[in-house]
């Protein structure tokens, strides 16, 4: 990366200690109160408490920017440190023990989005762009799945239609993560459709705040939400707002997933979830986290079966354990497949053994769960929100293997990419698109 | 559904399913749970009229069925309101009617079967406790004599629709063995407490009873030899819910087929990716044996068979292990939309989970199946 | 059926009674001796007992023809009793407690070979075979399967080049059941390479004791055999011992196939197996097998878990009832299956669903098998013969959804024929057979 | 395969693999197999010149390893055994050779450790008896203190090379604890009988000891304190016999592999079908996850961690499950041939599928993990 005008680099070593330095005195502590913290009292006083959460994200990825922390392995003409993957690890090192679990709203835009806008932006796009968010200000999502499809990511359906010095879009995009919360998509929409689906696509830079552009929460089996679904009525964006080459958008997709495999594997330069004490078990990469002392925290299954007095019931037994075996196997699959593909033993799609691994492991051990629990996860006391949990989780048993590339998608790839079988046969990538059999739009949701 | 069916069961069957297409298809299933109702009474009392409460009830108590294999018939019924996630006490009344034909006095026959057949009166079987156990072993709730009468004192769950009940079966300890008693849900000391449900379309209570005085007339059968009373229940409620698991499973496993056959993914319809289709061929042998061992074991109890708790028991534990796992393998199949409140499959997959538990779950069964074959 | 020169049918009362009358006379009882019984004093005259099993089976089925009861269903033209399938059972009803096991060697003769031999045979090959079989003196076997050809049964490889008043054999079959017992195999050849492959197949009825054709016991994973393996060898078939038209030998084995199904489903009017002492639960049609009382013989697995102590240990028993659950599911699917296609609610092709279900029960029941035995069904007392059994069998789990049609053959069939999926794109259906890709023939085996 | 080797490592590994190629191929496998020999000593002393047997062995007791982490190493070696199914006493050796480094006396390292190290000596572990429990519950057999010796009386059985065993490692019950013994194979008392093998490549023995004398010296470690001896040579056994499953089994999926892209059914290769290409994937992930577990426990044994009980019982568990699922669907996409005597799956099956319970099967180690996970 061009460095241009910066001396010698900054070593991680005296990074990591002008971080130390800076924190304490400007992140929030976990679990600290306006009475003993200064810097949560200077949070308090602003609102921006957990009843303005978004807000309260915004304002500490704020303060890292002023600070000098921000993007650290960001160039530095576009706000960014200049520095490497080692000193953004390094920092994060040191946020152990503060509170900035609300920065994972930004995952997507510092892994993802934003190593693609560095590839394919113009100058004007990363100058404006890439220190809008690193100063906190934006935080971008994806409008990249479309209801008609599914894992079929090509045969995209969502229109842009040029019209003077605007692009007219419209259509739908689904399983939106952040929905609500970002300021920016990175769209990609079809431009041509007398051409084969993947040589007529091209990605927009896309306001979420804008007319036409209706954002709505999913519902999901168990009644909750988590994602979004977008429905662009002539929505009009500037012709400028073109990210990389006209009707070449497949190649700025495929680069974004790229980013979003690196950045989910722990292998991004770009972004990494600072250390909080909410963050889970598994994580890949970047600085490992602490080696877990033994029994430090059981099993959720034996407490299920110790719950029901199953504990000492052979059968109960195996079956716990099997689910138990299964989780510690998976965790060191991850490394191992980290430490294949670091060294090129594994290429790069070995990341969807992860994948596959672990989703299938939650099937399993939601179907272990329910086994034990036995009727009260089905027919509950009102009050029993863990038998409640454990009944909707069941519903949801899937979601592991669908989202983010399908169970079947992965195996795809493996069967393909890493063990060299033959591919299927495709029926359309050759063909105009609009001459190709695809899914129709819906008019709207059935909603 | 059973290969061989007479005319008139074909016919019988016809009316139930346009009956619940026409009055009661999923729009109005997911209505019932928005407005927090279990179900309509008038849309009971017509299910009544077409037979779903009589087929168990002699002709000479009001009730009768068309083929005079009146749980045959009623597995018929049990299929269709699987197809359509229906709601309604099939079950609880059917098992309390089965009960009172059984082995209830003539009083009870006469005052009971004439409103259960007619559907203006529900009732429900309060049998499994916190344990959950479903089996004779699980039944703590003592029936003590006082008097000229007896005092039910404990607790039972998981009762179906005990919230709409106007009677209660229920199933108590009495010493060494089980005694079964007819409690009105509003007597004196009885206490009804809803509980989450993870069918919608479906409403359980938890039933306390809290010194519950009851008379001798109360009495359902032999007083501390209710055994085979509460075998045979059970083997009725495990019939049809049996055949209400395979009806829903059946309805999703077409449509997701037909989804397949239609849904493009890289210029093909995803049906014609061998890995799915293969799948596909898996499920739906599955769900052939299901059907095969849901006609089996009601034959079996229909005809009282030496062998109809067993097979009974073999049914539950097959469809309730493979039902639910052919659901969501169709979760899978139909991707994201599977898992969206928008489409229909979680309401089967909340009935056929639901009904994998109640009575019994599969290891449950296999449990007991590893009792009766000697071990 | 035509039936000329008959007056009108025996009724099968009628027919049972004559049987019921005949066979005492003439069938060995089962488990009698020679000096409580004069048929089995007679068969032991002639030496034919079990140490010349073969020679009695035929012996018997002659015994049978010279008492008008055999080929119940074949024309009275050639040997057969001019009657029906209800007839065939009446008088398989009959011969219950008579020793007539042994005859399942001619299922494959009477059930398939024979119905393909009456529909594509000419007047005297029809003359010549059915009698000739009916009467004992041959047995039938197949000729289909090849090293090279797996599932695909139309790659045929083995050759017949005409040379004058002969065709000449050369070639390998293999999974051959019965080869050292057969007297004529059904022989599919390729006669034209210049076409599709189903275009160029022409079908033979070749005498097995024949110059150049070497039969060989195949040697499976047990160390056991049961199947043979031939190599053809210049073998040299007389041109009139073509069955139905040249280059259509497809359409013939396509139909043997269907009546493979049938005589294997239960529902042959040609074929079915006399009852006997010896035959397994689960028959599909014909005469129903009785009800076994409850308990009447203990699942295996029962004993085993016996055995071993492990009765009442509580995951035991849930892999035992798992598997007697399914394995009464499976009685319970045939009869639904049968009955099914004779409403022609189930298509044909639902015959699979009792392959694909029976095979699986075999791969898990023998898993669990291992699981309840543990070590010693690997190490064994070498007096220990069902420890060794087990081992053994577990070795040969899948031979049962591989042979007769593997589990992907049938899943496709399912998939295709019963749901109506799209059938799997055919590369090499509708080119010369020469230009297709397809296996080498070996050399030889490699032992 | 661990993925960080060293290049001494990677050197090692290829010496064992050239020798194993060269030396005892398949065909050779075979020949002894008709010739009922388990291995021929001339092999076994190569292979111990190579480094079998001494990676547990400090340098000063003649032993030694290329990178100091002995069992890391010899994980390598059983891991390429695994690839050919290669014959020799390598887990009963080595077992053996820890556990005299570990608790042996002066006179037993000297005495024993040069024979074993230099493949002269044959020493084999005599743990299991008739229950096949693999715990210390299931030693049985008795040790009582008789003058100046100890006298031994049971039965051991499924004790690998027993026949061709110079020596053996006893385990006995002493009271309340265990205690360990070495005693000569061909001591008064002790008579060997062969056993049936599913995996003809090894044989095995039943040991009866009829009060079988042996001096104090031949004690290993502390009378009745031998319980960590015991779990760390099953820790030594686990992690190699995981190591040399992983092996076999990587070894059937790669030439699976192969074969469903060369053989052609309907046009094209058998591997162009999504439903294997799906079954493939899915055990190309689960042989992954069974390396990444391997070197986890082995890692966690090697350095006497805290969790290495846990870890070898989680790697034990998951591997005896998957491996043999894998290789038996590798059988199936064989096809018929795949059933054969003539092709070599069977001998991978054999060994994979007695792997799977020597030293405890799936069911015996879920149930250790339960224990230690505090159920």
């Amino acid at each position: 990366m061009s460095t241009t005008g910066q001396t010698t680099m900054e070593s991680v070593e005296s990074f990591r200690a002008r971080a130390a330095a800076w924190i304490p005195e400007h992140l929030p502590k976990i679990g600290a109160t306006g009475n003993d913290d200064p810097v949560t009292r200077r949070l308090q006083d602003q609102n921006l408490d957990s009843d303005n959460y978004l807000l309260r994200t915004k304002a500490l990825q704020g303060i890292i920017y002023d600070g000098g922390f921000a993007g650290v392995a960001y160039p530095a003409e576009y706000g960014g440190q200049g520095l490497t993957a080692k000193h953004m690890h390094a920092f994060n090192a040191e946020c152990r023990g503060y509170d900035l679990s609300g920065l994972g709203a930004y995952g997507m835009t510092f892994g993802m989005i934003g190593p693609t806008i560095l590839e394919f932006g113009t100058e004007e796009q990363k100058e404006r762009h890439i220190r809008g968010f690193l100063t906190g200000e934006n935080i971008w999502i994806q409008f990249l799945s479309e209801p008609t499809g599914g894992s079929d990511l090509a045969s995209v359906l969502t229109r842009a239609d040029r019209d003077g010095d605007e692009w007219v879009i419209n259509g739908s995009k689904i399983w939106t993560s952040l929905g609500e919360t970002g300021d920016y998509g990175l769209l990609v929409a079809r431009t041509n459709w007398d051409v084969p689906k993947h040589s007529g696509i091209s990605v927009f830079m896309c306001p979420v705040h804008t007319p036409g552009l209706e954002v709505m929460p999913l519902r999901l089996v168990t009644g909750s939400t988590g994602f979004c679904q977008e429905f662009f009525t002539d929505v009009r964006i500037p012709a400028d707002h073109l990210l990389g080459t006209l009707n070449d958008g497949w190649t700025v997709a495929s680069r974004l997933l790229v980013h979003e495999r690196n950045s989910v594997g722990g292998g991004s330069q770009y972004w990494a979830q600072p250390y909080s004490g909410t963050q889970g078990e598994g994580a890949m990469g970047g600085e490992p986290a602490p080696m877990e002392g033994r029994g430090a925290r059981r099993d959720d299954l034996v407490e299920l079966a110790d719950a029901n007095a199953k504990a000492k019931d052979p059968y109960t037994r195996q079956l716990v354990a099997e689910a138990y075996v299964a989780a510690k196997v998976g965790s060191h699959l991850g490394p191992r497949v980290a430490q294949g593909m670091g060294k090129g033993v594994l290429p790069p799609p070995a990341g969807s053994f992860l994948k596959l691994f672990n989703s299938s492991n939650q099937v399993r051990r939601s179907d272990i769960s329910m086994v034990i629990a036995g009727t009260p996860a089905t027919v509950w006391e009102t009050d029993d929100r863990s038998s409640e949990g454990r009944g909707l989780g069941y519903l949801f048993r899937q979601a592991g293997s669908i989202l983010s590339g399908t169970s079947e998608i992965q195996r795809n790839i493996i069967s393909e990419r890493v063990l060299g079988l033959p591919r299927e046969p495709s029926l359309d990538s050759k063909v105009p698109f609009n001459q190709v059999r695809h899914n129709t739009m819906p008019t709207g949701t059935e909603n | 559904m059973d290969l061989d069916l007479s005319a008139d069961q074909e016919l019988f069957v016809e009316t139930t399913r346009r009956f619940l297409e026409a009055e009661c298809p999923i729009v109005e299933v997911r209505r019932l749970h928005d407005a927090e109702v279990s179900f309509e009474r008038h849309y009971w009392r017509k299910g009544a009229e077409l037979g779903w409460t009589a087929t168990l009830v002699p002709e000479d108590d009001g009730g009768g069925s068309v083929s005079g294999d009146g749980l045959l018939d009623l597995v018929l019924v049990a299929e269709e309101m699987g197809r359509l996630v229906s709601p309604g006490p099939l079950v609880p009344v059917n098992v309390v009617a089965e009960a009172i034909v059984r082995s209830g006095s003539a009083e009870q026959r006469a005052e009971v079967l004439p409103g259960l057949v007619s559907g203006e009166l529900i009732a429900t079987w309060a049998f499994a406790e916190e344990d959950a156990s479903w089996d004779a072993a699980g039944v703590k709730l003592t029936a003590t004599e006082a008097g000229d009468g007896w005092v039910l004192a404990g607790t039972k769950t998981f009762v179906q629709d005990a919230m709409a009940a106007d009677l209660l079966l229920v199933t108590a300890r009495t010493g060494d063995g089980l005694s079964q008693f007819l409690v009105p849900a509003d007597a004196a000391g009885v206490s009804i407490t809803k509980l989450g449900s993870l069918d919608f379309t479906r409403q359980f209570g938890r039933v306390d009873f809290a010194d519950v005085a009851v008379p001798s007339s109360a009495v359902v059968g032999v007083v501390g030899d209710a055994g085979d009373d509460v075998e045979r229940q059970m083997q009725v409620a495990l019939v049809l819910q049996n055949a209400e698991t395979v009806g829903a499973t059946s309805t999703v496993l077409d449509f997701t087929l037909e989804y397949a056959k239609d849904r493009i993914a890289f210029g093909r319809p995803i049906g014609s990716y061998q890995a799915l289709k293969h799948r596909f061929a898996d499920m739906r042998t599955w769900l052939e044996a299901c059907h095969g061992t849901v006609t089996a074991s009601a034959k079996a109890v229909q005809a009282d068979a030496d062998d109809a708790s067993e097979l009974v028991s073999v049914a539950k534990a097959y469809i309730a292990d493979r039902c639910p796992a052919i659901i969501q393998d169709c979760v899978q199949l139909h991707g994201g939309i599977g898992v969206t409140w928008e489409h229909d499959l979680h309401l089967y997959l909340r009935r056929v989970a639901q009904n994998a538990v109640l009575y019994g779950s599969v290891s449950q069964h296999r449990e007991r199946v590893a009792a009766l074959i000697g071990m």
